[in-house]
């Protein structure tokens, strides 16, 4: 019966999503398209944090890093993009996101993965602190003020700036990456991940080398987060260390948790609900943050399974 | 640089040290016997500026503002460990994580709202208002030796309390071995409340012994808390000991850090520490869990 | 006989306390070899060293001739040393199918293969299903490890240390919080694997113990005081000595 | 999914229902501004400041009924951006005004240029967009980022200090404050310039090199709460004493003033308005601000509320039709209101032309720390980026 219910939800979420740019245009509001691309977008960080921490247990607090250098890769690339490496193609410059984030990924992580539980949640945030200030200081791309991009990259046939074709460019991406990501939890390695997350010390004793599949999730979670940082920097045509803030991995943990950790569907709602929840609150009043604070801390202790699990209250985590 | 000048240099980072270690201390029993990891500890050390500086305007004395700030964040802190955290002790680190990141949004605005966005200020004590010349010709601030003075006498009572009282063998006791305090039939429920109670109000302590140097602004917090976690962790969780080496080590190696490195370096020297630290000793200099 | 697994000089201390002293042990290949000694005798550290959990201080580990003292966890699991654990620790959230299939994914080539679904796959289910078979949880391959019963945990335990196909078991306290009947199940799952494996038996049920063991060394204070046939033990002096000074 | 979807639904189509239900007659004036975290001090400012200049325009702009629209960008660009697209799409705002940082600024310009929006900037006054990306729809209303600074260089060096040590926060706005004051300081040798880290709280071991150096003036731009902390822990080095500090007005204006204590008096700072200009403007405002709000206003409430005057004046000199665009721009360009600051002209950037005054922290009558008067440094000053800017 929940299951049904699932489906329809699923599915007409979906065809929702797919037709909302028309419905915006007929209704002549097309601002909710562009509040879709944002939602969308975060919802595809959130979703890459959500395959660590949700799937593989690993309390990442320093997710805006990749975020942060996803967008940077592609702001940088657009800048020098009458030098020789500089490009304003988004065949290439999404790739390079995404390669660069793995790259600062692979290391943090190599290093990260040696500790657990708390240490970890602190040296995460320890590295991202160290890639934000590293932007700060990057006089030539703006330092604490960010840079503006021209125009948003060039993606061929298909026109970015439009923001209907944004809009279905990430819709597309996301659904891909989701498709991949409910390929991968089930996959073998989805497996070991997950059993990583049970029980760590067992996975060992059966014979995984547990570090280094938790490392390849790592970076596999930061590649597609330095995506989401690539089109995050399309979208608002900037870039700034702002990205980078160590709030902002608190947020996307907030949207993991919002939407049901460990669920394939979870990260969209999070992202989507907090982001709603934003933009009504601030809109109510000037003191937004005294109703979202005790929010948060009413849905870790009453709603721990997120929205999600709200339409599948035993379900396992899937 | 003179021989003078690193004297003087030495002394601020003493001085930034153990106002890290009175944060660090009462983050890292909380961690090391509840197992919380509290992201709102930064919140308690604003709340206790904010009520010495009101306080102190009232009244004219900065004694009187730090003696009924110090219980006030101990209140609060007991309060809200009540009425929120208590619930959290079982969690996983992530649930923790979330709910005091809410507690932090929600301190802040209430400041906000009490006291008005703009900075606050707070007065100087009269007593400690002029410089002391530690070495002839190197004047240095009163009010700054006696923030070294205070948090190193704060170290040894923490010593004396934790090796020397009962409350102090339960909170041992209790870093190490939390099923061992349950079986010495001790109200745990209030053990903890009161070990919460006590980390609140050394941060309120850090926060009123700063509020003379700083501004008092809303996420005050915030800057010093990202500290302290490094010192907690380098210290190692749950160890007072790691976090008063950690706390001496952050600040000697920020202050020299910020004065002999470029500043894009500057700014994550301690970052870089901690994570140097971290590759050679995953659990801390001070290790508390064996 | 070349002993499978040859403990020399072994030795941990933890501050002041000596868990490990000076410990020398082989294990014959297809014997069932029990430790045995009172609480805090250094049981559990010496499974931790064995399993590479815990590095020891000094002394060497040889197991099928090779020195492992300092390959980590995994890569001893690979050769063929498997373990079951105190405290039940089953995958709670996995099938009992799912967490043997582990155990074979495990042995069966690296698991970075990321498109297609493990459940499905014969070569992980049906090894999986017959090691389920083998322990007696034929019927229950797809109910979640968490609602099985205690014993049947238990068995499951034992499927997953049997699904690499390891050349050495090491068992700590197998018997831990089952009832009579659990007990002599799984006295008798073990003695039906005597023929195919050699197991290090850690246990305090010692009706079990002497029932199913070849030989069996006491362990006090890190040291072995004894080591020999069952009926060996049951007369020396220094063993009684140890038990009723110990549990008195 | 059901549950969220809904929700958003709701709230996305009830509002904006909601919002094409009211007819078009009142002005819609999207207003951003940093109402949280630490730098809503002056986002709170600029907002107080702009109601009171609404209020003192009779409620009206130039005739016309106002509905503020206000939002948060919380000191993040890219939540900046949305509220800026948000206003032009959904709330299809007349113009929009506000902006405290240059950050968000820089990420605003572009949806609000491209739609032909008009932005009348309160405060942030980047560089770029008064030089190569000048804009016919941007006004800045405030002043440009180096021009507070460019004045203090010309006073320092008119006092004939020879051993000048400048510090400010490693960030492009502190990178800029500095190089405006060496643009006009010369005569004299810079003898250190340090940058530290953003919202950095202590400068012990800054002030301990500082004092080793020997300077005989030392400039700094630390705004808001770095401000408060430099300055408190200057006096409390016993520097000020021997050391005259120098400052632009950020760094000594109302919003940072009863957090400094006496350690700020006595300062001297340089900026485009003191609450003691003597035109009549600035006496009815600083009164009424004073009167309304219990605190003495700001130099970003004075500008804001100056914003709020030339709009007024432009919207009446179009008869309220600003969707004639030219016509409004031709009229904002004139600038024909009273401004609190005295002489006030827009450049061909559209950034004022405007006296900057040396000013003097005090404490008035009633023990208030505020500025004082001094005198005038620069008359009638232009920015040095307008040669830059393509607009005639």
């Amino acid at each position: 019966m929940l299951d049904i219910l699932r489906r329809i939800v699923l599915w007409g979420g979906l065809a929702l999503l797919c037709l909302l740019p028309m419905l915006a245009e007929a209704l002549g509001e097309g601002f909710y398209i562009t509040m879709m691309n944002r939602v969308l977008i975060l919802a595809l960080a959130a979703m890459s944090l959500n395959l660590i921490l949700g799937y593989g247990g690993m309390v990442s607090f320093g997710h805006a890093a990749y975020l942060g250098i996803g967008a940077y890769t592609v702001g940088i690339l657009a800048y020098h993009s009458d030098a020789w490496f500089g490009t304003e193609s988004a065949f290439i410059a999404l790739p390079a996101a995404m390669l660069v984030a793995a790259i600062l990924a692979l290391a943090i992580g190599a290093i990260s993965l040696r500790t657990s539980g708390v240490y970890f949640i602190m040296i995460t945030l320890a590295f991202a602190q160290m890639v934000y200030f590293f932007f700060v200081s990057q006089q030539e791309y703006g330092g604490m003020d960010g840079m503006q991009m021209w125009s948003r990259s060039d993606a061929g046939p298909i026109d970015l700036s439009d923001n209907a074709s944004f809009y279905y460019v990430v819709l597309g991406l996301l659904l891909v990456l989701l498709y991949a990501k409910y390929r991968l939890v089930r996959s073998r390695f989805g497996l070991v991940l997950r059993g990583i997350r049970e029980n760590e010390r067992r996975m060992k004793a059966l014979g995984f080398p547990t570090y280094r599949y938790k490392l390849v999730a790592f970076v596999i979670s930061g590649a597609v987060a330095g995506l989401a940082g690539a089109m995050m920097a399309n979208l608002s045509e900037f870039v700034s260390p702002s990205l980078l803030h160590w709030t902002r991995s608190g947020e996307m943990m907030v949207m993991v948790i919002l939407g049901g950790m460990g669920t394939i569907a979870g990260p969209i709602l999070g992202a989507l609900a907090f982001l709603v929840l934003e933009d009504v609150l601030s809109e109510i009043t000037q003191h937004w943050m005294i109703v979202l604070g005790p929010l948060l801390i009413l849905i870790v202790l009453v709603a721990r399974r997120g929205l999600y699990g709200l339409l599948d209250p035993k379900g396992e985590p899937k | 640089m003179t021989l003078l000048l690193f004297v003087e240099q030495v002394l601020n980072g003493l001085q930034l040290g153990v106002m890290l270690f009175l944060m660090a201390a009462g983050m890292t029993l909380v961690f090391g016997i509840m197992g919380l990891i509290n992201l709102a500890h930064g919140s308690l050390y604003m709340i206790g500026a904010y009520v010495a500086a009101t306080v102190q305007q009232a009244t004219g004395s900065f004694l009187v503002g730090l003696l009924v700030a110090l219980p006030v964040a101990a209140l609060v802190g007991m309060a809200v460990e009540m009425i929120a955290l208590r619930r959290l002790y079982p969690r996983d680190h992530l649930d923790q994580v979330l709910a005091t990141f809410g507690l932090i949004l929600f301190f802040n605005e209430l400041v906000k709202i009490v006291w008005g966005p703009q900075a606050y200020f707070m007065a100087m004590p009269d007593m400690l208002s002029g410089s002391v010349d530690i070495i002839p010709g190197i004047p240095y601030p009163a009010y700054r030796l006696a923030i070294v003075a205070t948090g190193l006498a704060v170290a040894i009572l923490l010593y004396l309390l934790i090796t020397r009282t009962r409350i102090g063998m339960l909170i041992r006791a209790g870093a190490t071995n939390r099923e061992m305090v349950n079986a010495l039939g001790v109200n745990v429920d209030r053990l903890y409340t009161i070990v919460f109670g006590l980390g609140a109000a050394l941060a309120a302590l850090a926060g009123i012994m700063a509020g003379p140097i700083l501004a008092l602004e809303v996420g005050m917090g915030e800057s010093i808390l990202i500290l302290t976690f490094v010192v907690v962790v380098i210290g190692g969780i749950g160890s007072v000991r790691g976090a008063f080496v950690a706390a001496l080590l952050v600040g000697i190696a920020d202050t020299f850090g910020r004065v002999l490195l470029p500043p894009a370096i500057a700014e994550m020297t301690i970052y870089i520490l901690m994570a140097a630290i971290l590759v050679w000793r995953p659990q801390g200099l001070f290790p508390a869990h064996a | 006989m070349t002993p499978i697994l040859s403990i020399s000089g072994l030795a941990k201390r933890f501050g002041g306390v000596t868990a490990t002293d000076s410990l020398s042990l082989d294990i014959l290949p297809g014997e069932i070899h029990a430790i045995i000694g009172p609480n805090g005798a250094g049981k559990t550290t010496l499974i931790g060293q064995l399993s590479g959990e815990i590095a020891p201080d000094a002394g060497t580990i040889r197991f099928k001739d090779a020195d492992i003292t300092r390959l980590p966890v995994h890569r001893r699991a690979l050769r063929g040393l498997a373990r079951s654990f105190q405290i039940t620790s089953v995958l709670r959230g996995f099938t009992a199918c799912e967490n043997v299939m582990l155990a074979v994914q495990a042995h069966a080539g690296h698991s970075f293969r990321f498109w297609q679904p493990a459940a499905t796959q014969a070569a992980l289910r049906d090894p999986a299903l017959a090691m389920l078979a083998r322990v007696g949880l034929a019927g229950r391959a797809d109910v979640p490890a968490a609602d099985l019963a205690h014993g049947e945990q238990r068995q499951l335990e034992i499927a997953m240390a049997l699904a690499g196909r390891p050349d050495l078991l090491l068992l700590d306290e197998p018997m831990a919080g089952m009832g009579p009947e659990e007990s002599a199940r799984m006295t008798g799952l073990l003695a039906g694997l005597k023929a195919s494996h050699s197991i290090l038996l850690v246990e305090h049920d010692m009706d079990a113990v002497f029932r199913l063991a070849d030989r069996i060394t006491v362990l006090v204070y890190g040291r072995a005081i004894a080591t020999g046939t069952p009926d060996a033990i049951r007369a020396d002096a220094a063993v009684r000595q140890a038990y009723l000074g110990g549990e008195a | 999914m059901k549950r969220a979807s809904l929700l958003a639904a709701a709230a996305f189509f009830a509002s904006s229902i909601m919002a094409s239900a009211q007819a078009a007659e009142p002005l819609k004036i999207g207003f951003i501004s940093t109402l949280s975290g630490p730098g809503a001090a002056l986002g709170i400012d600029l907002v107080d400041g702009f109601k009171l200049g609404i209020e003192h325009s009779g409620g009206t702009l130039g005739g016309r009924a106002v509905e503020l629209i206000t939002g948060d960008d919380q000191l993040k660009p890219d939540v900046g951006r949305q509220l800026a697209e948000r206003m032009i799409q959904r709330d299809k705002v007349d113009l929009i005004a506000g902006v405290v940082f240059s950050n968000v600024m820089m990420a605003v310009a572009k949806p609000i240029f491209d739609s032909k929006t008009f932005m009348l900037s309160l405060n942030a006054g980047p560089s770029d967009l008064a030089g190569k990306r000048c804009s016919p729809y941007f006004f800045n209303v405030a002043w440009q980022n180096d021009q507070s600074h460019e004045a203090m260089g010309k006073h320092v060096k008119d006092k004939g200090y020879k051993r000048v040590y400048l510090m400010a926060p490693n960030y492009p706005a502190g990178k800029d404050a500095l190089t405006g004051f060496k643009r006009y300081y010369s005569g004299g040798e810079i003898i250190g310039e340090v940058y530290t880290a953003i919202n950095q709280p202590d400068y012990a071991a800054e002030l301990a090199q500082l004092r080793a150096a020997k300077p005989d003036a030392v400039y700094i731009f630390y705004p808001g709460g770095m401000g408060v902390n430099f300055i408190k822990q200057y006096a409390q080095a016993g520097l000020k004493t021997e050391v005259p500090l120098f400052g632009p007005s950020f760094s000594f204006d109302e919003t940072i003033l009863p957090a400094t204590g006496d350690a700020a008096l006595g300062v001297m700072n340089t900026g485009f308005w003191s609450p003691d200009l003597p035109n009549p403007q600035n006496a009815k405002f600083v009164k009424a601000f004073t009167a309304k709000y219990s605190r003495p206003p700001s130099p970003f409430a004075a500008q804001a509320y100056d914003g709020a005057l030339l709009l007024d004046s432009a919207i009446s000199a179009v008869g309220g039709k600003v969707s004639d665009q030219d016509r409004f721009r031709a009229a904002l360009r004139a600038a024909k209101f009273d401004s609190v600051r005295g002489p006030f002209a827009f450049n061909n950037n559209h950034f004022p032309i405007q006296n900057f005054y040396l000013r003097e922290v005090i404490k008035d009558d009633t023990g208030r720390m505020t500025n004082r008067l001094v005198g005038t440094v620069f008359a009638r000053h232009m920015d040095a980026y307008h040669d830059q800017c393509k607009m005639k």
